[in-house]
C-alpha cells in the first residue's frame, strides 16, 4: 500500500506566502506537492465558512499563511486571520475532526525556504494524522484526485 | 438590537441526533449584527454539523435558509416549500424567531441554536453590552441619557448606593457604576438639580410584573 | 424585533419646554417595524410638536433625521454636523438608540420618545406579543418552541400551576396558559415523555442577576 | 371686517367623493369655495404626516372623503382612514389644534349632493371654530391666499 499523499489547501496572502511562493521557484527549491496555494488578497479575508469548506470537500489539511505581525498591507488582517484561525480550531476540535488539521503561519514574501519548509512541515503533520476521517470512506476518490498534480 | 450568542455545537447537535435532514435558519436581523445567527454563521453552523454526523457514521442532510426576519410571519412564510420534508428546524434567530417557526410549522421539530441574551450595542468591533432592561416606561431623561434600571446592578432609582467605589461597581470592577455616569453627565450639563427630585418606586406593573406584555395600535389595525 | 411605543405627547413636549431648536431622530430598525419610532413616526412627532409650541406663542424650530440603526455607533456618526446648535435630541430609537445618542453628544440634552417594553412580534398588523425574556439560556428546544420563561406568568419550569383555567392563565383572560400550549403541542409531536423530565431550578446568573451583562466574540476583535 | 374664509382642505378618494365632485358640477349644485379638493387613489392612503402637514401649511380644517363601509375598491382602505383621522384628531387634541377641524366623510359617487352638503357643512363648522391658530398671527397671508380661487 502506498504512503499516504495528504491533500492540503494553502490560503496564501498575495503580499507575502504568494510572492514567497514564487521566490522559493526561482530560487529552484524542493516543496512538497501536496499542497493546492489559493491567492488571497489579504490573508484577513478567510472567513470561517471557506475553511470548513475545504473540509468538507475533500481537504486533509488547511493552512492560511500571512505577513508578519506589523507587515499586513491592510493594518491588521493578519492579526483577523489569526483570531479566525484559532475559532476554527476551536469548532475542529469540538467535532471531532481536529484543530491540529489547520494552522496559521507566518511567510514573508522575500523568504522562499519558509515557504518551503511550511508546505513540507505541514504535510508531515498531516501524513502522520491520517487521512481526513471525511475522507476515509471514499479513500479512492480522494486518492485519485490526490496531491501530485499541486 | 437583540444581542444572542451561539450554544455550544454539542448542545445544538444533540438536539437533532435522531434526524436525517435538517434545515438551518437564519436570521438578517438583530442576530446578524451581533454575528450570531446570520447568513455565515448558518452556513458554517451547517457545515460543522455534517461533518460532525459524517465523522459519527451518521449522516446529515442540513440544509440552509436565511430569512430578512423571523419575528415576522411573511418573512418566514417562503420556508413553507422548504420545510416539507425536514426532520427538524435548527432556528439562529432570537428567542422570538424560534418561536415564530415552531408556531407556523406546527408538526415540525424545532430547536434554538442560540442563547438570547440582552438587548443593546456594540462598544467595539465584537464587544456588546447590555443598554436597556425594557422596564416599559423609560426614564432616559432623568437621568442623563444613562439607564439605571438595567446599567445599575441594583436597578436603584436614587443612586448611587454604598457599594459605588472609584466609579466602579461592587457586584465586578468591570462594571462602570451607572449612577457615577449619570451624576457626572448631569453635571457636565449643569442639571445636577434634577437629581435632587426624589423618585418614588417604579410601577413594575409596566414591566414583566403582570405577566406577557402586548402593544396595540388601535389606529392601524387591518381588521375592525 | 424590540417593541417600543410612544409616550405622550405632552410628557416628551415637556422635556423640551425650554428648548428652541430640536432634533428629532428616527430609526429605521425595531421601532420601524413596530410603527413606533420610523421615518414618518418621526415626521409627525416633530410637525405635532412644532405646531403645539407655536400655538403655546414658543415657536420651535424642529428638525429630524432617521438612522439606518441607533444602536451602532457608525451610524449616528451621519448626526455630527446636524447637531451642532440644536438644543436637545429627541431619540424616537428603543432605549438603546438613546443611550448611543447620549453618549456620543456629550454636551446635548438627550430624551426619549418612546417606553421600550419588550422584545416580540406581531400577531395581526398593529399588535405586538412579548416572546422571549433574554433569560440568557434558552429552554425552548425543552418546551416545543414555547417560551414558559416570559409566557407563563409565573415564568415556571415544570407547569402547569394550579391557576391555569380552560387554557387560560389566572392572570388575565386574554394571557393563553402557556404550560398548556407546550403540553398540546408536545402531545401533537409525540414527545410528552421529554416533559417527564423534572426542569432543576434555572440558573438566573445568565439573565440580569450579575448586574448589565457583556458578550465577547474574540475572534471578530479588532485589536488585539 | 368681512367674514372668516376658512381654507379646507378635502381629500377625497376617486372612486367616490371624487367623482361625486364631478357629478354635484354636473347637476350645477352650488357649493362653498372654500374647500381645495386633493384627489386621492383611496382614502386609504391618507398618512398621518399628511393631514398635520396640511394644517401646518395653513389649513383651517381637513377633511377626508370616501366611500362607504363595504364600498371600498381596495376593499377595507376607508377603514383605514377612519382610524387614522381618529388618532390624527387626538393628536390635535392634545396639542391644542383641536380635533374638530378634521372629519372623516361618506361620500358615494352617485350622491352628488351629499358631496356639496359635506362641503357646506365642514366650511359651516370651520367658519364656527375660527381660523386656526396657527394662522392667526400671518392672518392676512392666509387670507390672500385664501377660499374664493379653490
Amino acid at each position: 500500500m502506498p504512503e499516504f499523499e495528504p491533500k492540503i489547501v494553502a490560503f496564501c496572502c498575495r503580499y507575502c506566502a504568494y510572492t514567497a511562493a514564487d521566490l522559493a521557484g526561482s530560487m529552484r527549491l524542493q516543496y512538497s506537492p501536496n499542497i493546492r496555494v489559493v491567492e488571497m488578497p489579504c490573508s484577513g479575508t478567510i472567513e470561517h465558512g471557506v475553511i470548513l469548506n475545504a473540509f468538507e470537500k475533500g481537504a486533509d489539511g488547511v493552512y492560511i499563511a500571512g505577513c508578519n505581525l506589523g507587515d499586513c498591507h491592510f493594518l491588521k488582517g493578519n492579526v483577523r486571520a489569526i483570531k479566525r484561525v484559532a475559532a476554527v480550531k476551536k469548532v475542529l476540535d469540538e467535532i471531532g475532526l481536529g484543530g491540529d488539521r489547520l494552522e496559521f503561519f507566518h511567510v514573508p514574501a522575500s523568504e522562499g525556504t519558509k515557504f518551503a519548509k511550511v508546505a513540507n512541515d505541514m504535510t508531515e503533520r498531516i501524513r502522520q494524522l491520517g487521512p481526513s476521517p471525511l475522507n476515509k470512506s471514499a479513500a479512492g476518490n480522494a486518492k485519485k484526485e490526490g496531491g501530485q498534480t499541486a | 438590537m437583540i444581542v444572542a450568542q451561539q450554544k455550544p455545537i454539542n448542545d445544538i447537535a444533540q438536539m437533532i441526533n435522531d434526524c436525517k435532514k435538517v434545515l438551518f435558519v437564519g436570521c438578517a436581523g438583530c442576530v446578524t449584527v451581533c454575528l450570531a445567527g446570520g447568513e455565515k454563521e448558518t452556513e458554517v453552523m451547517a457545515s460543522a454539523m455534517r461533518i460532525k454526523r459524517t465523522l459519527e457514521n451518521n449522516p446529515l442532510e442540513a440544509i440552509t435558509y436565511t430569512c430578512t426576519r423571523q419575528c415576522d410571519p411573511e418573512y418566514i412564510a417562503s420556508l413553507d416549500n422548504v420545510v416539507k420534508d425536514v426532520d427538524a428546524i435548527v432556528s439562529l434567530a432570537c428567542g422570538v424567531g424560534v418561536q415564530y417557526l415552531a408556531e407556523r410549522f406546527k408538526d415540525k421539530w424545532v430547536v434554538p441554536a442560540l442563547d438570547t441574551k440582552f438587548i443593546g450595542g456594540s462598544t467595539v468591533h465584537g464587544v456588546w453590552e447590555e443598554k436597556c432592561g425594557l422596564c416599559g416606561e423609560c426614564i432616559l431623561h432623568r437621568t442623563g441619557g444613562i439607564c439605571p434600571i438595567i446599567r445599575c446592578s441594583k436597578s436603584i432609582l436614587n443612586g448611587p448606593c454604598g457599594g459605588s467605589q472609584y466609579g466602579k461597581c461592587e457586584v465586578n470592577k468591570d462594571i462602570d457604576c451607572a449612577w457615577q455616569l449619570i451624576y457626572d453627565r448631569m453635571k457636565a450639563l449643569g442639571k445636577l438639580d434634577k437629581l435632587m427630585e426624589i423618585q418614588p418606586p417604579k410601577d413594575w406593573s409596566k414591566s414583566r410584573d403582570g405577566g406577557p406584555r402586548k402593544a396595540i395600535r388601535e389606529d392601524v389595525m387591518i381588521d375592525e
